[in-house]
C-alpha cells in the first residue's frame, strides 16, 4: 500500500483515494452514529410548558447552567404537565419548572395542600428531587383597577364586601372550579350578584373599559402591570400555594442541581410579573431571562441573543441536521444503488423501499418514529428521518449512472482482470460520478428544505422561526427562517457545483 | 500437450443467428496464430469467449492445460492481454493511468512500471509528453497505439490482438510491425492476433486460421494456404489482397 | 409529414413521436391550465361548518344536486360563521347551511328578529341568496328525561313553574348569552334556585343520573333523541327562530338554485335529530344524508360510503394531484434541464430556483400560496406546489443525462447537419432518457409523498385519513392514508419500470 | 473557380500544443483527394474543421465560393457527408435508423429512401437482414460500413472520409474500394478521404496531399511524390508502405 501511496502524482491515485474516504465513512459509521448520540445525549435538557412564565423561567436555568459552565438545552414549550412530567420520568428532559398546587393535585393526586417538605418526600421516591421555592406564587387571584381600589380602600378580597356594587366578571374556568368562585364567595361571603363570565383576555378590556369592575388572574399574569392593576391580599389564605420550584432528575450531575438550588428564594411575583412583561413586550424570552440576571447580579448588560445569534444557532443546528443525514444517505445510498444497478428483484426492492420512504409524509414519519425505544423526541430522530427522505435520489441515480456506462468500457474492465471491487472504485463508479453526484445534490437539497420540519419535534434550526410564524401567523418571523433555508439551498448547490469540478474525473468534463 | 489454449467443439448464437459454429482450435506456445476472415465472420467472437466477455454456448476452452471456468477466470485474465477493436480505454483516465491501471493495481514497484512506460512508449513510437492527456485529446493512430502499450504492460502469457494497428499509419506501422515480431520471437511470446490485413498475417503468422461465417476454413502457414486452397473461397479471399497491392 | 408518418415500422419513428408527443404537450401547456382551472372551478362548491348539522346538510345538499346532475363538492367544516360567510363572497364556496338567527345576528347585525323575507331582501343586495327554510329550527330548548316530564305532566317550559324542586344544569354559554338564561326566567318567571353551570356533554350524563333535572340543549341535537329526552314547548315563543336555509351565490347556475329551493320544507325536527343521531352513530356523514333521501323518495336503500369507496375517491384525487403536478413538472422540468444543461449562468440559475424551491417547507409553500389571487384554498394551489417539488429531479437529471453523452456521438449529430431540434428529438433526449426518466421517477414518488399535505388546504387524496388521524391521534386512521400512498408509491415505480421498457431505447439496454 | 472547397492560412491549436500550422489546401470539384501522413499529424482535426466541429484560430474557408460561418453550416452540412474515425453510430437507433435519419428528417419519399438503401448495400457488401441490428450488435467491420452508407446516404456534394476502410477485411475491401472508385468517377464526386494505406491513395487518389506535424509536406499525384519527393520524410514514408507489402 506504501508505495502506491508514494505514487500519487499519477491521476489516478487522488481519484482513487477521494472515493475511498468515502468507503472509508462506511465502515466506521456505526462508531459515528454512536458518538453522536453520545453527543446529543449530553447537554443538561431543561423542558418548559406552553405559556410566556415557563418559557422564561426555563430560559433562566439554562443560562445559569451555562454560566457554571454546564452545557444546557433549552426545549420551548412541549406541551402541559403531564407531558412534561412524563418526560422528565423518561429521561427525554431532566429539568422543567412547576408549581406546588399543581404537583399535589395533578401529579400526586391529593385533595390536601401539602407543605413543601411533604411533595418533596414524595417526589423523592420516584427519582425526581426538587428545588425549594423560586419566591413567588402564581395562584389564582382577583385584580382591580389600581386607582378605583384607592378610591374604594379596597385592599384585601373581605374588603369587597362593603361593596356589593361592584361588577364582577370571571373566567368560566374560574365559575367552574372547586377552588374557584362558588366556595370563594361563601368563604368570603361576597354580596355582589353581578355576576358574568367573560373570556380571560376579552376580561382585561372589559376591566379597562370599567364595563367590570373586578376579574380574576394569574397572580404573576404579566397584564398586572400592563394595566396597572392591583391584586387583592387573600387575607383567608383561600386560594392554595402554586409555589414555582424546578424539579429535576435525582441522577442529574451535582454542579447542576447546586445550580438550581441557587435559583430559590431570588424572584418575588413583581419581579416575575416584569419578567412576564418584559417577554410578551420583547416576544423574547432571552431577553426577559438576561433581565433577571441583570437585575440579580448587577453584573455586565447583556441583552438577549441577537438576530444574528439566533441566524448562527439555527443555521449550525441546521447543517449539522441536514449534514449529518446526508452523509448517512450517501453512505447508505450509493451501495444501495450498486446493488439496485444489477436489476432484479433485489435491486427492485431497494428502489422501492427508498421510494416508500419518500412517500411516508413527513409529519406521519415523525409521529411514527417517536413512540420508539431508540428514537422518541430528541435529534436522533430528525436526522434519522432526514437519512430516509435523503435515500432515493442517491439509490436511483448510482444505478442508473452505472448502467448507462458504455458496455464496451465495461467489458474492457473485465477482460483487464481487475477484481470486481477495483472495477467498481477505478473504473465503474468515477465513470458514473456525475450521476452520482447529481443525485447527491438533489438530496441535500430535500434534506436542507425537509429539515425544517425538524422543529417540531424541538430539534430545531430554521423550522424554530417558521414553525413560530406559522403559530402567530407572522409573515416576518416565518421569511427568518425560510430565507435562509432558501440561501443555504443556494450555497450547498454552488459549493456542490464547485465539488463536481474535483470529482467528476476531468476526462469526462471535455 | 504443446498448445496454450485449446478450444473443443466451442459453439455460439446471438438472438437471431449462429456466430460461430462448432470450433475447434488450439494455438501454440510461443507461436503467433493469425485470425483472418471476412468482416462478420466471428473472429471478435472468438476473443471474446477465450477471454469470457460471453460464455460459450457449449464446447470447452482450456487454458494452459486446465479448463477456463467463470471461477478462475479472473486470475487468468491477468495472464491475457487484450486488445478491443475499438480501442476501450477509459475517458476518465489519462493515457498513463490507462497504462498502468492494473499494474498499480498488482502494486508493481514505480521503478518497474516507469521503465516498462518508456519501453513501450519507444516501441510504438508514442510521444512520452502525450502521456498526461485523456483519450479525447488524443488522435485514433494514438489512441489505438495506447490500447496495445496496456495490454502489453505486464508482458502476459497470451496476447489477444483484434486489429491492433487498423488505424496505424504505414510508417509506425511497418516499424512496429517489425520490432513487435522481433519482440515475439525473442520472448516466445504466444500470440492471437485478428488482421484484415493479409500481408500483415503473411508476416507475422507462423500460423495462419481463415474463418467464414463462423468456421474455421483453413489452417496453415499462408504457403499452404497459398499453393493448397481448402476450398475456392480460400484462393479468392487470398487474390482479393493481391488486388489490392496496386503499388 | 404524412410521409414520414406511413414509414413508421421504422424505429426511429415511434421514438420520435414518443418524445414528441411530450414535448407537443409543452405547447399546449398554457392550454391545459386553463382547461384544469375552468375543470377545477366548475364543480358546485358547498361549504359546511365545524359540527355535525352542517355536515349532513352539506352532504344532502351534495346529492341533490348531483341527482340533477350538476357535479358537486362538498368541503366539510370549514370553521365558523365568519369564515363560511367571506368564503361564499368571496366566491370560494357556491353554498351553505346557515340558520335565520344567525344571518340576522352575525351577519346582518341587528338586534331585532327579522322575517324571512327582510333577511331574504337584506342578502340579496349583497348577491347572496336564500332558500326558504328546510323545515326545522335548531334553537335553544330546555330538555327534560322523558318518563320525568311525563310523570310530573311537564310540557311548556311555563309548566316547569309548578315545579320550584327540579335542578337546572346550564352551559356557561346559555347563562351567558343575551336571549340566554336570565331573560327566559324573567320572562317565565321561574323560580328554580338551583342552578349549575356544567359543560354541554357532562350535562348529558348529568341529566342522565338525575344530578340534574332539565338542562339547555339545541333543539335538534341527535343526543335528545338518543338519551330519550324531551324538549319543552317554548310556549311564550321566547327563543329567537333559527330556521336552517341554504344561503347561495345568486350567480350559481339555475338548475343548482332551483335544487335547493326543491329542498324546502322537507325537514323536520325529528327528522334532523335522526340524521344527526344517524351520523354520529355511524361517523358518517353520507350514510346520514342517505337516510333522507331513502325516507323521502322512498328510492333504493344506498348505504353510506364504505371503505373502499372512500379509498378510490381518494385513490382517484391524489392520482389526479400527483399526476397533474408530475405531468407539468416534466413538460417544464426537461425543456429546463436541456438549458440548464449547457451550464453557465443560465444553468446555475435554472438549477439554483428549482433547488430552493425545494427547500421551502411544504407548510409554508402553502401559507404563501393560499393568500395570492390566483391560488387561494384550491387544487390549483396544491398542484402549483406539487409541481414546483417535482422539478428539481427532473431538471437535474436532465441536465447531467445531457451532459454524459459521449462527445464522439455529440459530433456526429453536429456533422450530420441535423438541425438544434432534430438533434434533441431524435439524438440526445433518447440517449439520456435513462437519466431523466430516473429523475421523473424520484419526482413521481415525491409528488405522491408530499400530496398527502395537500388534504391540509382541502384539496383531499391520502392525506385526508391522515391528516384527521393525527388530529384524532389514531394510528388505524393514518395507516388508511398511508398504506396506500406506499402502495401507490410502489405501483408509480413498478409502472415506470415497465415506462423504461418502452421509452429507453432497446439499442441503450444491450 | 474549380475547387469546391479552399482553405487559406488555416490554423489551430489545442491547449498545450499546435495541431495545424497555417494550412493552405484547395479541394478539387469532381476529384478525390487523398490525405496521408503519420499517427497524430492532424488529418483527423483538417476534416472536423471543414466541417466545423471544431472552429479553426485563424483562417478561411470556402465551400462553393462562400465562406463558411457559424450562420450557414448547418445548411452546408446537408451537402457534406461525413464518415467519422470512430464511427459515431447511434447506439440507440438500428442500423437502418442510423442510415436514414437525415432522409427521414429531410422528409424524403420512402420510395427512394428503400431503393437507395439496398443500392448501398450492395455496394458495401451488407447484408440486408442486419439492417435491424443495433450498432452494439454488429461487427467492427460492419459497423464501419454502416457509417459509409450513412454519409453516402444523400449523396452529397462533398465525403469527408476519415479511415472509412480500415476494419474491413481484403476481399469486401477491394471490391468497395473498386466500386467506389467507379462511382466517384462517374458522379464526379468531391471527396476528401484520409488513410494510412499508401496503396489505397495511390488507388483512390487524383491527388495525394502529405501531412506531417500539422504541415502539408508535398502535394501532387502518386508519381509525383515517388519520383520528386519534396523531402527525405516523403520518400522514407512511400518506401515504409513499400516494405510492408511482403506478399
Ligand atoms: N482535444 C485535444 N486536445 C489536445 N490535443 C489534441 C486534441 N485532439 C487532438 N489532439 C492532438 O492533435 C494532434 C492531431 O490530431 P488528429 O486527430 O488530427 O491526428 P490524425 O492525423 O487524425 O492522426 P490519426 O491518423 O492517428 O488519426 C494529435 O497529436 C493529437 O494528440
Ligand atoms: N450482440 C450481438 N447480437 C447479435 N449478433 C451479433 C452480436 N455481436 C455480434 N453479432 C454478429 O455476429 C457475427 C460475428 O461478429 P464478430 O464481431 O465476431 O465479427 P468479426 O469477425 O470480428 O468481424 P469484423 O472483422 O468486422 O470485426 C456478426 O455477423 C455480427 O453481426
Ligand atoms: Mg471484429
Ligand atoms: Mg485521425
Amino acid at each position: 500500500m506504501k508505495r502506491i501511496r508514494k505514487a500519487g502524482k499519477e491521476e489516478i491515485q487522488p481519484l482513487f483515494r477521494r472515493f475511498r474516504i468515502v468507503f472509508h465513512f462506511c465502515a466506521v459509521l456505526p462508531f459515528l452514529i454512536f458518538t453522536c448520540s453520545l453527543f446529543c445525549a449530553q447537554p443538561v435538557l431543561i423542558g418548559s410548558k406552553k405559556f410566556t412564565e415557563s418559557y422564561v423561567l426555563g430560559e433562566i436555568a439554562k443560562r445559569t447552567l451555562n454560566e457554571a459552565g454546564i452545557p444546557a438545552e433549552h426545549r420551548q414549550g412541549m406541551g402541559g404537565t403531564i407531558i412534561l412530567w412524563e418526560a422528565l420520568r423518561g429521561g427525554q428532559i431532566d429539568i422543567y419548572l412547576e408549581y406546588t398546587g399543581t404537583i399535589a393535585q395533578e401529579i400526586l393526586k391529593t385533595e390536601r395542600q401539602l407543605s413543601v417538605q411533604e411533595i418533596r418526600d414524595a417526589l423523592t421516591k420516584t427519582g425526581v428531587g426538587m428545588t425549594e421555592p423560586l419566591g413567588f406564587n402564581n395562584t389564582y387571584a382577583l385584580v382591580m383597577r389600581r386607582n378605583e381600589a384607592q378610591r374604594l380602600g379596597i385592599r384585601t378580597i373581605g374588603d369587597l364586601r362593603k361593596h356589593p356594587e361592584l361588577k364582577i366578571g370571571l373566567t368560566h374556568e374560574f365559575l367552574d372550579r372547586r377552588d374557584g368562585w362558588r366556595p370563594l364567595r361563601q368563604r368570603y361571603s361576597l354580596p355582589q350578584l353581578n355576576i358574568i363570565g367573560i373570556d380571560h383576555a376579552l376580561g382585561y378590556a372589559a376591566l379597562a373599559n370599567g364595563s367590570i369592575d373586578v376579574k380574576d388572574a394569574y397572580s404573576t399574569d404579566a397584564k398586572i402591570a400592563e394595566n396597572d392593576l392591583v391584586s387583592l391580599v387573600d387575607d383567608f389564605d383561600f386560594f392554595p400555594k402554586y409555589d414555582a420550584v424546578f424539579l429535576f432528575r435525582t441522577s442529574l450531575r451535582d454542579d447542576a442541581i447546586a445550580g438550581l438550588h441557587g435559583l430559590a428564594g431570588t424572584l418575588d411575583e413583581a419581579r416575575m410579573i416584569r419578567l412576564n412583561a418584559e417577554a410578551e413586550r420583547t416576544k423574547n424570552y432571552t431577553t426577559a431571562a438576561n433581565l433577571y440576571f441583570q437585575n440579580a447580579v448587577g453584573s455586565t448588560v447583556t441583552t438577549g441573543e441577537s438576530f444574528w445569534q439566533k441566524l448562527a444557532r439555527w443555521t449550525l443546528r441546521h447543517l449539522e441536521l441536514a449534514g449529518f443525514s446526508l452523509l448517512l444517505s450517501v453512505m447508505t445510498g450509493i451501495p444501495l444503488g450498486i446493488v439496485a444497478s444489477r436489476g432484479g428483484a433485489t435491486g427492485n426492492m431497494i428502489l422501492g423501499f427508498a421510494g416508500v420512504m419518500q412517500t411516508v409524509p413527513s409529519l406521519a414519519l415523525l409521529a411514527l418514529l417517536v413512540p420508539l425505544p431508540f428514537f422518541g423526541i430528541s435529534v436522533r430522530t430528525a436526522i434519522t428521518a432526514l437519512f430516509l427522505y435523503g435515500l432515493l435520489p442517491i439509490v436511483r441515480n448510482t444505478a442508473s449512472g452505472l448502467q448507462d456506462i458504455p458496455r464496451s468500457l465495461r467489458e474492457s474492465a473485465i477482460a483487464l482482470g481487475l477484481a470486481p471491487a477495483a472495477r467498481l472504485w477505478r473504473i465503474y463508479l468515477p465513470m458514473a460520478s456525475r450521476s452520482i453526484l447529481s443525485g447527491i445534490k438533489t438530496s441535500a437539497v430535500i434534506n436542507i428544505g425537509t429539515a425544517t420540519l425538524a422543529a417540531l419535534i424541538g430539534a430545531g434550526g430554521y423550522g424554530e422561526p417558521i414553525l413560530s410564524g406559522l403559530n402567530l401567523n407572522d409573515h416576518v418571523t416565518i421569511l427568518e427562517g425560510a430565507i435562509p433555508a432558501a440561501l443555504l439551498a443556494l450555497v450547498v448547490q454552488w459549493s456542490f457545483d464547485l465539488l463536481d469540478r474535483i470529482l467528476i474525473p476531468k476526462g469526462l468534463r471535455l | 500437450m504443446n498448445a496454450l489454449v485449446q478450444l473443443v467443439a466451442v459453439t455460439k448464437r446471438y438472438a437471431d443467428a449462429p456466430a460461430l459454429h462448432p470450433t475447434n482450435l488450439s494455438i501454440e506456445r510461443g507461436k503467433t496464430t493469425v485470425l483472418i476472415g471476412p468482416s462478420g465472420c466471428g473472429k471478435s467472437t472468438l476473443l471474446r469467449i477465450i477471454i469470457r466477455l460471453i460464455a460459450p454456448d457449449s464446447g470447452t476452452i482450456d487454458f494452459d492445460g486446465s479448463q477456463i471456468t467463470a471461477a478462475n477466470i479472473d486470475i487468468l485474465r491477468h495472464r491475457i492481454g487484450y486488445v478491443i477493436q475499438e480501442g476501450g480505454l477509459f475517458p476518465h483516465l489519462t493515457a498513463r493511468a490507462n497504462i498502468l491501471l492494473m499494474a498499480r493495481h498488482l502494486e508493481k514497484s514505480d521503478e518497474e512500471m516507469r521503465t516498462r512506460l518508456s519501453e513501450l512508449c519507444e516501441l510504438t513510437r508514442f510521444p512520452e509528453n502525450l502521456l498526461a492527456r485523456y483519450p479525447l485529446e488524443l488522435s485514433g493512430g494514438q489512441r489505438q497505439r495506447v490500447s496495445l502499450m496496456r495490454a502489453l504492460m505486464l508482458s502476459p502469457e497470451l496476447l489477444l490482438l483484434d486489429e491492433p494497428l487498423g488505424a496505424l499509419d504505414p510508417l509506425v506501422r511497418a516499424s512496429l510491425q517489425k520490432d513487435l515480431k522481433e519482440i515475439f520471437a525473442r520472448l516466445r511470446q504466444t500470440t492471437l492476433l485478428v488482421t484484415h490485413d493479409l500481408a500483415e498475417a503473411a508476416y507475422f503468422g507462423d500460423e495462419i486460421v481463415l474463418m467464414n461465417e463462423g468456421r474455421v476454413v483453413q489452417q496453415g502457414s499462408i504457403i499452404d494456404l497459398r499453393e493448397r486452397p481448402a476450398n475456392p473461397f480460400v484462393s479468392e479471399f487470398i487474390n482479393a489482397q493481391r488486388s489490392l497491392a496496386v503499388l
